[in-house]
């Protein structure tokens, strides 16, 4: 074995994250760990590179125990990691992030001209032609996660371990990352995979090791394993039903909600969009195309520079994110861990928090009526927390996306927009999410789902638009909405261009 | 209830080690007594002359939770006084000098509020420049003089005795139970802190963080006033050179031995009560022990240091981790290293 | 050209512009001579002001400076009087001193997890007492060195003087640059700034960095004491009070942001200069009373920032548009 | 040009207006610059007037040391320095004058008046001290002890700062009462300067004791408010330190001009003692308007 754990123990106060895990990585394979959100893959993962202090158990490298007490030591250990949210630092340049720690230098002073030619170096191959010398925070996620990976590649001499890579990754992208995993899988490097896409674990998986509640379940050759039985292991009980393709037919409810010539120059030309009662409206596009732009301008969470917003009584304001939810609308945005959640308060807190916004501090929400939505929505979503005062900070990422879902579905909006909202979601909790979201239609809620799933928006949607270099570019409606035609609609003309850039 | 004090307690320990300590040089420290009808005694030294403190930790605390600072509250003190001396000095009565003062230190917070929320000027800035800038207003009012008055009234409020207690000590007492109960009862509490932990995220909630951060700025002006009122009170004359000088160091301090991240986030109003009154413990202690004032700093320093020492989370844990290895070895088994996560 | 140094340039403009009315107003403003006080009048706030970009851009702040300023005064006045040692040699030994203060407050802060705002705090009462021991008085410094120290100017064009203190500042400042932006030390403090957490995942060494970032500026703060000591020719326990505030606005005018991560060390030199303006245009207007000029003074600070605010969007919205 | 240490106390603001006006009285006209109690401002601000090119400099320097620099630009510019109210440590050639008190003779005054008053019996002392580190809490202390040195009825028995100001002056009082058995085992209060003796009457009196007869006051100064407190008796002495610096050092720079005399290094301005006796009321009555 190239890097072994052997009963590794983690207690958080009120958790026992990971109990007694067996966890062993041969040289030259891709080895999937999988388990639900809170199952204890990332902490496994942590304890394994330092960056948590373990409470008992012990770590092999190549039959030798080791203890990486940081994950610079980690590093140096040949351990190179992904972890699961992008941990890049916005304000430095693309390239002080890839060569941070071994930048080259000359004369004892680091050398811009060498950095920038390391980084170059270190980005080629994943199809990436962006400037270097930009702060990494004016880009999207995608290449933020790219840059991530081509770090942790750069830095792993024996061992690479990637937390759920591919969650805001398209499939261009997708078929790449899997391209350089597999060259350095025959280089004989030992790599550790993370994902809730069932396709891409079978896609690039040698073996598989599930985990459920902090306890290793099995693990098995990828090629003995079906979808099924995989499933059944993760969640311990059979999924009710794997939601298939199609969406029941809806009758088109009466418009709700018009936007016109809606725009923000420089971020999303104007476009209109029209809401009707209790529909689903998907929207597609490449990575950094203007979705969560569009997202954004709807929400009032960057203002709109041209167009209105109206609905049958007349004009809405929706110039800042409280007008727009005075105005009926809920956003749950991409980027949850800094748009999102509010990491140091509890559960509760955060579920109430946009409803208790919207009534004004005068008229706070009780608590113990706080505590009954918190501990309603947590058995509606299976949100795995000890309890409602947990701090949401310390929950597994699927479940902190769980319950920013809940804070919307507190507040009852009209129209809802959720961008990426199965992001970093574990297969259960996906066809949790989706259910969820038939319910709410069913209710009455209109919805724009923002995803880079393609069959998830074909599962939901009643209408698809397609977005295009911050435009609106195409509308596919009933039958026209299959993952052919979206994508087909995405690639058309222009569409290279802003692919190959 | 249990929480509250779990919450508190690490700060309840330190006072009581502190008036332990100071005892210990000044034997007399702890005696309470009678003089007519008012109490007399270092203790309630303590509660009068740390209201300053105190008034300007409520506002603070507020402030801090939501990440930011407010280095102009002695400025702000300097001109409420003086504002209220004006007024008592040209015979317009307490009846208009007490609302004059209190607008004036709503005003100076409405400005701190407008720079850090409408111009989002980083707080230290925004609120240096009223520091600087107050203590010249401040001036401006007194012509540069002490500005002495003689209305008994005024007088009362920094150096009377209500029901035996001073009144400064009942004033902060009650700013503190308002404020609590205010923060508390209301969501005002919830959507600060929220607003500490993730401004952007709590804007997306539809917090509206613009009106809520000018509020918390303005009830720290409103308590900088009051703070004001008294120490112009209690000399019977508005000092702007001087009065809250440095003060607001002391406030943050408070802060900061009861425990709220200067980070932002959760807060707790009385944990900076006991902080304030931990501070004065030692400011009083120093005086009455009779060292040379040389050594006053550096007294100071020292006690501060240890006192945050021993609050860390890093070393309590330490202490706890060493606590479990102790009991493992004892068991016979490895010894894990303690836990440290350390989030900060 | 780079957005990142969009702060920087706005600050260089604003300092050029304003220079250039003051000079509409006074002409005399643009002589030699007063560039030259301008740079020997501030060179201990601006030596001071870099080791506080460090520690600022690192999303920390050091609150002692001021005080180990004025300590590095008195020691030096003590140990000159008290000793035979050479200045060289006192210089030497204060500067081990001075670091070694700063790496403790570094260490405290890292291993106790605590607020870097509230240990300086304790370190600034301390540096200030421990100066009160060693002297209440103010002591003058009368060694021969010193005084040719003090002299040593080149004399420029228009009877200006460049010091040896207006040039050891702008040596600080490229030394300073270097540092943060051409050192591996430099690209770990910003990744601090920009997130600790985030950093260590990375693999930055923390502990060891932030140490280090406060020994500099505990470093910076000793020099800037020396260069004090020698501009005053005097040790004196209540002197630079204050002073780690300019620091700081010199700092934040300069650009840097104050929550770490983002900034420039040449912004600060410009932040300083910025500073030592306003308070040269106060003296030369000369007809404010004690209280207008401190409301002048908020209210320059209050303008420079919100231009340089404008400013910044402007660019901003030039460059996305 | 004229370099003001700052406005730190109502003496200060007085100078400033008694300066003012006596520049005004000559036909003078004065660049005024505050140094926000900053010798480094003070450095940078002479500096400036020596660019500016002024015909005289009055400077009233913070603190003693550090000057030579600067005094030596002066003087190769030919612009003539006069000191006030506070001297320099460096060589007399650099200044034409220093106009000033002595600062340990006002300590003196203040002590031989408490050992004139209370004669034999014995009498414990508390004393509130300046700034500390500030060369008039450190003179005024110096001269207080050599007065009282040889009566060994007369002991200071505490001693802390109240950093010149009102509040302190107070607050200090206090914790002088409370360690000092309700202040029944002080028998007077020696301040280094009149703000923080007011504070201290204020401090006595809620006590319930008597300023000035069970506890004698003592301070320095005579600004306004001592004298009030003096006519009603609850102060008993203080020593004058003049705010009119600039009068004679107009004078002195007048004469140096028309006819060339040089004058002396040091003008001494008279520290005067005030007393009960001395109509304080009028005292009051003629002093307050200055600025104080
Ligand atoms: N810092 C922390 N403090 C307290 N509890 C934590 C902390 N980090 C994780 N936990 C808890 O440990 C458990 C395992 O979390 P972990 O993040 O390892 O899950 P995961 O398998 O990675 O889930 P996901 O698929 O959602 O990422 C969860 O119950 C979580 O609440
Ligand atoms: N491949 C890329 N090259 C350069 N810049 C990019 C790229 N991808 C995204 N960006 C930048 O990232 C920013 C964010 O884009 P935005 O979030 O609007 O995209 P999106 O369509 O919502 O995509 P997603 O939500 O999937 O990331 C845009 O300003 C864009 O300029
Ligand atoms: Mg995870
Ligand atoms: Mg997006």
């Amino acid at each position: 074995m190239l890097l072994e754990a052997r009963g590794l123990l983690k207690r958080f106060p009120g958790t026992v994250a990971l109990d007694g895990v067996g966890f062993g990585l041969a040289a030259g394979e891709v080895h999937a760990l999988l388990g639900e959100n809170g199952a204890g893959k990332s902490t496994l993962i942590k304890c394994l590179t330092g960056a948590y202090r373990r409470d008992g158990g012990e770590i092999l490298l190549d039959g030798q125990p080791v203890d990486p007490r940081s994950t610079f030591e980690a590093q140096e250990l040949g351990i190179g990691t992904v972890y699961q949210e992008v941990n890049l630092l916005p304000n430095l340049t693309v390239a002080e992030n890839l060569t941070l720690g071994r930048q080259p230098r000359r004369l004892g002073l680091t050398s811009r001209r060498g950095m920038r030619a390391l980084a170059r170096e270190m980005l080629a191959g994943y199809g990436l032609d962006i400037d270097v010398e930009r702060d990494l925070g004016a880009y999207s996620v995608a290449v933020q996660q790219i840059v991530a990976i081509a770090r942790a590649v750069h830095l792993s001499g024996k061992v690479l371990i990637l937390d759920e890579p591919t969650a805001s990754l398209d499939a261009r992208e997708v078929a790449m990352l899997f391209e350089v995993v597999r060259r350095l899988r025959d280089r004989g490097l030992g790599i550790v995979f993370v994902s809730h896409f069932l396709d891409q674990v079978f896609a690039i998986s040698d073996r598989i090791t599930v985990l459920r509640n902090g306890r290793h379940i099995a693990t098995t050759e990828a090629a003995t394993l079906d979808r099924v039985r995989l499933i059944n292991l993760m969640l311990g009980r059979e999924l009710e039903q794997a939601t298939t393709h199609g969406r029941t037919a809806h009758d088109a409810g009466a418009e709700v909600l018009r936007a016109e010539g809606l725009g923000k120059r420089g971020r999303i030309a104007p476009f209109d969009l029209s809401v009707r009662a209790g529909e689903v409206i998907g929207m597609a596009g490449l990575l950094g195309s203007g979705r969560t732009e569009t997202a954004e301008v709807l929400f009032g969470a960057a203002a709109a520079d041209s167009g209105t917003v109206r609905d049958a009584k007349g004009p809405l304001d929706v110039s800042t994110p409280a007008r727009a939810i005075a105005s009926g609308f809920g956003f749950a945005p991409e980027d949850r861990k800094t748009d999102g959640i509010i990491g140091d308060l509890s559960v509760r807190e955060n579920i109430a928090l946009a409803l208790q916004a919207h009534r004004g501090w005068a008229r706070p929400i009780p608590r113990a009526e706080q505590r009954r939505l918190a501990e309603d929505f947590i058995r509606r979503l299976d949100i795995r927390t000890p309890g409602p005062e947990k701090p949401v900070g310390q929950l597994s990422g699927g479940n902190q996306q769980k319950v920013i879902l809940a804070r919307w579905l507190a507040m009852n909006p009209r129209f809802l927009i959720l961008d990426e909202p199965t992001r970093g979601i574990d297969v259960g909790a996906h066809a949790e999410v989706l259910r969820l979201i038939e319910e709410m239609v069913a209710g009455g809620m209109s919805l724009l789902v923002i995803s880079s799933e393609l069959e998830e928006l074909v599962a939901v949607s009643d209408r698809v638009i397609v977005v295009r270099d911050r435009s609106h570019v195409a509308e596919l409606t009933g039958q026209e909405i299959t993952t052919d035609a979206i994508v087909r609609a995405i690639a058309a003309p222009g569409a290279n261009l802003e692919a190959a850039e | 209830m249990t929480a509250l004090l779990r919450r508190i307690a690490p700060q309840l320990l330190t006072l009581l080690a502190v008036l332990v300590l100071v005892t210990v040089f000044f034997p007399g420290f702890l005696s309470v007594g009678f003089s007519g009808d008012r109490l007399v005694g270092s203790p309630i030294d303590v509660l009068k002359r740390g209201a300053p403190v105190a008034l300007l930790a409520i506002g603070m605390t507020l402030v801090i939770a939501t990440r930011g600072i407010d280095l102009s509250v002695g400025a702000v003190m300097a001109i409420c006084g003086a504002v209220a001396a004006a007024a008592v000095d040209r015979g317009w009565g307490l009846g208009a000098a007490i609302p004059l003062a209190l607008g004036a230190g709503l005003l100076c917070g409405l400005w701190n509020g407008f720079l850090v929320a409408v111009l989002r000027i980083q707080p230290i800035v925004a609120t240096l420049i009223l520091m600087v800038a107050g203590r010249g207003i401040a001036q401006l009012v007194t012509a540069g003089q002490i500005l002495t008055f003689s209305d008994e009234g005024f007088a009362f409020l920094g150096s009377g005795t209500f029901l035996g207690l001073p009144v400064p000590a009942w004033a902060w007492i009650l700013a503190g139970i308002v404020a609590g109960l205010v923060v508390r009862r209301t969501a005002l509490g919830l959507l600060i802190e929220s607003v500490g932990v993730n401004l952007r995220a709590s804007r997306l909630a539809g917090v509206d963080s613009t009106v809520l951060l000018v509020t918390v700025y303005m009830i720290s002006g409103l308590c900088a006033a009051v703070a004001g009122l008294i120490v112009t009170g209690d000399i019977r004359g508005a000092d702007a050179n001087n009065a809250g000088l440095w003060l607001e160091l002391d406030a943050i301090l408070a802060v900061a031995i009861g425990g709220t991240s200067l980070l932002g986030g959760r807060f707790s109003i009385l944990a900076s009560l006991i902080g304030a009154m931990i501070i004065q413990s030692i400011n009083t202690g120093i005086l009455l022990a009779g060292f040379p004032p040389e050594f006053n700093l550096v007294i100071k320093a020292v006690l501060v240091l240890m006192i945050l020492m021993l609050q860390s989370p890093r070393l309590s844990d330490a202490a706890r981790g060493l606590a479990t290895r102790r009991r493992r070895t004892d068991e016979g088994a490895a010894a894990p290293r303690a836990v440290k996560e350390a989030p900060r | 050209m780079n957005l990142r140094r969009l702060p920087l340039y706005a600050t260089i403009a604003i300092f050029v512009a304003a220079y250039l009315l003051c000079w509409l107003q006074f002409p005399n403003i643009l002589s030699t001579r007063v560039a030259g006080n301008l740079l020997t009048d501030n060179a201990y706030l601006g030596i001071a002001a870099v080791g506080m970009t460090i520690v600022i851009l690192s999303g920390g702040i050091d609150l002692s400076v001021g005080s180990v300023i004025a300590f590095a005064g008195v020691f030096i006045a003590v140990m000159l009087r008290d000793t035979g040692l050479h200045p060289l040699a006192v210089f030497a030994l204060l500067l081990i001193l001075t670091t070694a203060f700063g790496a403790a407050q570094g260490a405290l802060i890292h291993a106790l997890a605590m607020p870097a705002f509230i240990v300086t705090l304790a370190g600034m009462f301390l540096a200030r007492g421990i100066a009160y021991l060693l002297t209440l008085d103010s002591i003058p410094i009368d060694h021969p060195f010193f005084e040719s120290l003090q002299k040593a100017y080149w004399l420029m064009p228009g009877k200006g003087r460049l010091t040896l203190l207006g040039v050891l500042m702008l040596l600080s400042v490229l030394g300073g640059m270097l540092l943060a932006h051409r050192t591996r030390f430099g690209t770990n403090v910003f990744a601090i700034g920009g997130g600790e957490g985030t950093a260590r995942m990375m693999g930055v060494p923390i502990g060891r960095t932030t140490i280090l970032i406060y020994a500099f500026s505990g470093f910076m703060a000793g020099l800037a004491g020396i260069v004090f000591a020698i501009y005053t020719a005097a040790g004196y326990p209540l002197a630079t009070v204050g002073v780690e505030l300019n620091a700081i606005a010199a700092v934040v005018i300069g650009g840097t942001l104050l929550s770490g991560g983002s900034g420039t060390v040449l912004g600060t030199l410009f932040g300083v200069l910025t500073m030592g303006l306003i308070q040269t245009y106060i003296v030369f207007d000369g007809t404010l009373s004690s209280w207008w000029t401190k409301i002048v003074i908020g209210l320059l600070l209050f303008l420079f920032i919100v231009l340089q605010k404008g400013l910044l969007k402007v660019g901003l919205s030039r460059r996305t548009a | 040009g004229f370099s003001q240490i700052g406005s730190e106390s109502g003496w200060r603001a007085a100078e400033t207006t008694v300066t003012n006006q006596e520049a005004e009285a000559r036909g003078i006209q004065l660049q005024f610059s505050d140094a926000q109690q900053k010798q480094e401002n003070q450095i940078a601000a002479v500096r400036s007037f020596i660019a500016q090119g002024v015909d005289a400099i009055l400077l009233a320097p913070v603190v003693a040391t550090g000057w030579d620099a600067v005094l030596e630009e002066a003087k190769e510019a030919e612009i003539p320095v006069v000191l006030l109210d506070r001297m320099v440590d460096s060589d007399p050639s650099l200044y034409l004058t220093a106009v000033g008190s002595d600062l340990v003779h006002e300590g003196e005054v203040a002590g031989q008046w408490l050992v004139d008053h209370v004669a034999d019996q014995p009498c414990r002392v508390v004393e509130l001290q300046g700034t500390t580190g500030s060369s008039p809490a450190i003179d005024r202390k110096t001269g207080f002890e050599n007065a009282i040195k040889g009566h060994d009825n007369i002991e200071i028995v505490r001693s802390q700062t109240g950093n010149f100001t009102r509040a302190e002056g107070k607050t200090v009082m206090e914790s002088f009462l409370q360690a000092e058995n309700g202040g029944a085992d002080i028998c007077a209060l020696y301040a280094h300067n009149d703000d923080m003796a007011v504070g201290a009457i204020q401090a006595i009196k809620e006590a319930g004791l008597k300023p000035g007869e069970d506890i004698l006051v003592v301070s320095i100064d005579a600004v306004p408010d001592i004298f009030q407190a003096m006519a009603a008796g609850e102060a008993n002495a203080t020593v004058e330190l003049t705010p009119n610096m600039a009068g004679p050092a107009f004078d002195a720079l007048k004469a140096y001009w028309d006819n060339g005399t040089e004058p002396p290094k040091f003008i001494q301005t008279e520290s005067k003692l005030y007393t009960q006796a001395d109509d304080p009321q009028a005292e009051y009555d003629r002093r307050k308007d200055l600025g104080y």
